[in-house]
């Protein structure tokens, strides 16, 4: 947890989460990924865009899970979602096709372009720490239309340079993209600060939103590159109670869900 | 196609040294068949699989791989895949040979090998490490745009082992539910075994549901509950607890061999294990 | 994703010119949505299908089409279209271009155009002329085992119309049983569109049911019967007999321009067309 | 109806059927097409191989129809099918993949090396007869373990030159085929005449066995080409009571069926 960002009555992540949120749109088609994206495109769902389509990698298309899955196949994802359909359509016909309008990464590092960073600290072939891997990732940055990147801010997480690149972001200059790439990559950046986008002119992502408890020092003292900022860095509004009311419910719900004893087969 | 036990099934068709892919995307995961290849000391073998999760944890802390295909290997939800983790980088108890890929690389090359092409195309892995640091991705250029797409060679698994809901006395396979590369890891295998939570006299399966037709199935072997810890669509839901609490198992070296020990080498068979673990309260 | 009537929907999505798909193998074949296209008298229309069959007939006898891209062009199980044979054969009513494939080709061509790959690849039209008189037919050299492959570019119509047995009040389309190559016709489309048997509250479809979500579909019309003669899963069998009977009426060019004139131009929309068709005792 | 084949009290037709029929072992999997080879695979499931394996292209794998299909794709062949899939799949996983040991062809024209023409008669740009086109036979013809071609003998459709190939037979001189096919191609052409095979070292088709009624003299006769004969020409068997008996019943099962009036929608 970032002291500098623990200000409200809320934490962290719940600031985080309120914000990717606010970031959809009704009717939306997101490709979501497990933990925080998860959280706040379903709280959308529960606020102000019911009509948000929720697909998630593991071939549950427009699904409207009651609890948030712990895992990206959780059982209720399939029950609750218009069509099950598998892992190479997901990948072929959907991610591919350019018919996802929003794809979440998270990742252990990214540098000033949003390159992404899931599969090595240190060298590839001698890893400090092996993370696990790529996963949907580097298809969801070439392929959504666009890619909302959810990233606590450290020096360690937001470096000068990738140890390793899992998935591409923009290129240096707002050249365009590699060809082949469907969407438009990285557009933003949701921390424990604020938002970062990327600057027009030069494709590196800038502070461009603050929360209310932050200042934009801080922002700039979390990150390993010389951190821009926007002409205004505008403040992010507080969650509302709405919103923190149906979050904490949501992962009240889950948790009670989750922690409901399995019994194992017989 | 037989219906055997799954030590049988193991027995006769696995060898030391194949490449096996245990697929199955969060749900109905081969645990099952992962503990018995485990029992019966298999070495060498080329594991292939999208999501290296817990299984192969298991699998690879327990020495039986030399090399793996995967795409993301880690506890869903949870966090590392310390087995693996422990293999990758420090080579323990086995050096492990890693071919990496994407999940929309993995699904293509299974696709292709279901389909008995040489290679699967996709626009994929571009501005990325991954083509670098693993040659078999390379490209081919389109005949009629000349745009470069990204091809991988197709996956052809010596063995490929499924968990299903239902087989019939035939050998016809019903799946239904999460599917993820199921089927088309099962079709890319040279052999195909199937453990199911139960052998019925009518499948029932609804129209245009995925079934695998008994003559491409080389065994089947009834083991229910043989996904346990993941789950099986109107069976058993997926036991996220014994997830969480497999993090503090697998991270350490000793903790790890003593539940291995326990649990699987000192147990006959799956059910055996069930029973074990249900002993113990469901905690691993 | 409105719910237009079928006029209104071919009125508003289908242009002279545009390249257009109706899909549907031997079950549910967009029959209504074929005469619709007559009605309109939409002109150099790019058609594509699988199997040029009775709606195609009809439609290129009607002189809708400038150009045919297909692999099987014919009545199944009777024997010759005639009215695509005369215009292959003699230009009449219209000449007509062809773009002849083989199954395995369409298939692949729609599939790669469902993925926005720019073309499919398959072990085809090994040793066969096609590839000589179609020259979008090409090859690529597998960058692992230097085998070359067969490549078809991706099918990508203006405009795909499919028949489907059901949609919800949203949108979203249930297809059951032979599944042709509707689903990836539909998602290779710039724009869908569906005509169904009717529109329910609740779709009911079965876990990986085909289901077409809302959001890839243009627009859905409701058209009872949409399919006939060929057959819709769960409402109506295919009619042979009219299948038979339609040999003798697209032999001669008199007799299949008074059949258009009263059954189809004569009519004022499906519902029409099929109390004509019925008063005729069923019989074209 | 070929006047020399006539000669017992079964058709022409019959006789072909069955002698296909014979030629299916219990468990083949075959691919059928519409007309005698569905017949014949039927009439095979009835008889001695109730446990065969047939497909039909429209998608339906391990189908038991009660009565012959009109079409490729009639309801009957889902409603009974093991698995129903999509037209793509058939090709890919099924096809091409090497899973179909016998495919049955038809076509207009064949040549002395099982090459066969279904497309065109005349120019392909200026035809005298358009033909339906090639289907799904050039990838049957490569990827089935093997073929079998059944078409009526007449110099018409025995013919020296293909008007267009539509899809391969063997390669002259017993060569092998092209790279990539799963198959071994054409193994034998079922006529009315009786069974033609490849010779193994020029891959050419010979008269192998032929029917009671007719001699190799009126064979030979209704061949485009000098056909050729294997050293001993044997005789097929005619057919059997309970052949002919089970094979009418299925005819008169289906004609029943087909004629049976459709309700209109309403």
């Amino acid at each position: 947890m970032t002291a500098s960002a623990d200000g409200g009555p809320w934490t962290p992540d719940e600031m985080m989460t309120v914000t990717a949120a606010r970031m959809l749109w009704n009717g939306c088609v997101c490709f979501v990924g497990i933990g925080l994206p998860s959280a706040a495109a379903n709280l959308a769902r529960l606020l102000h865009a019911p009509d948000i389509v929720l697909i998630y990698e593991s071939g549950t298309i427009g699904t409207r899970p009651g609890v948030l899955p712990l895992s990206i196949g959780d059982g209720e994802l399939a029950e609750t979602a218009t069509a099950v359909v598998s892992l190479p359509e997901i990948f072929a016909f959907w991610l591919q096709a350019g018919r996802i309008d929003v794809g979440f990464l998270g990742a252990a590092q990214i540098d000033r372009y949003g390159n992404l960073n899931s599969t090595v600290i240190g060298p590839y072939a001698r890893p400090k720490t092996r993370l696990p891997g790529a996963g949907g990732a580097p298809e969801m940055a070439s392929h959504a239309r666009e890619v909302f990147v959810v990233l606590k801010q450290s020096p360690r997480a937001f470096v000068t340079t990738l140890d390793f690149v899992s998935s591409a972001g923009l290129c240096a200059g707002g050249a365009p993209r590699a060809g082949g790439a469907a969407g438009r990559g990285p557009q933003a950046i949701i921390t424990d600060f604020g938002i970062l986008r990327p600057a027009p002119d030069t494709s590196e992502f800038v502070l461009v939103a603050r929360y209310e408890h932050v200042t934009v020092a801080d922002a700039v003292a979390a990150t390993g590159w010389p951190l821009g900022t926007a002409t205004t860095v505008t403040v992010v509004p507080p969650p509302t109670t709405e919103e923190l009311t149906v979050l904490r419910e949501l992962h009240r719900r889950t948790r009670e869900a989750h922690n409901r004893p399995v019994q194992l087969p017989v | 196609m037989p219906i055997l036990t799954l030590q049988q099934a193991v027995c006769q068709h696995v060898r030391d040294g194949d490449s096996v892919a245990l697929e199955g995307f969060t749900h109905l995961i081969p645990f099952a068949a992962g503990h018995e290849l485990i029992r019966q000391r298999r070495r060498g073998l080329h594991l292939i699989r999208m999501t290296p999760d817990l299984v192969y944890d298991q699998m690879i802390g327990a020495g039986c791989a030399g090399r793996l295909t995967f795409s993301w290997g880690g506890n869903p939800g949870v966090g590392s895949a310390h087995r693996v983790r422990d293999a990758i980088e420090n080579g323990w108890p086995a050096p492990l040979e890693i071919n990496e890929h994407s999940h929309a690389g993995m699904a293509a090359a299974y696709t292709a090998g279901a389909a008995r092409l040489p290679f699967g195309l996709l626009r994929g892995y571009l501005g990325t490490d991954l083509a670098r640091v693993n040659p078999s991705i390379r490209t081919v250029t389109c005949p009629y745009s000349g745009e470069r797409l990204a091809t991988v060679p197709a996956l052809n698994p010596d063995v490929t082992i499924l968990h299903a809901q239902k087989a019939d006395r035939a050998g016809n396979v019903l799946i239904t539910g999460i599917l993820g590369a199921q089927k088309e890891a099962g079709l890319a295998a040279r052999k195909l075994l199937v453990t199911v939570e139960e052998i019925v006299e009518d499948l029932a399966a609804p129209m245009n549901a995925v079934v695998l037709p008994h003559w491409v199935v080389t065994a089947v072997a009834c083991v229910p509950g043989g996904a346990w810890p993941s789950y099986a669509r109107g069976y058993y839901p997926r036991d996220n607890a014994f997830y969480i609490a497999w993090d503090e198992v697998a991270r350490d070296r000793g903790r790890f061999a003593s539940w291995l020990d326990r649990y699987v080498l000192g147990t006959a068979d799956f059910a055996d294990f069930l029973a074990a673990q249900r002993a113990a309260g469901g905690a691993p």
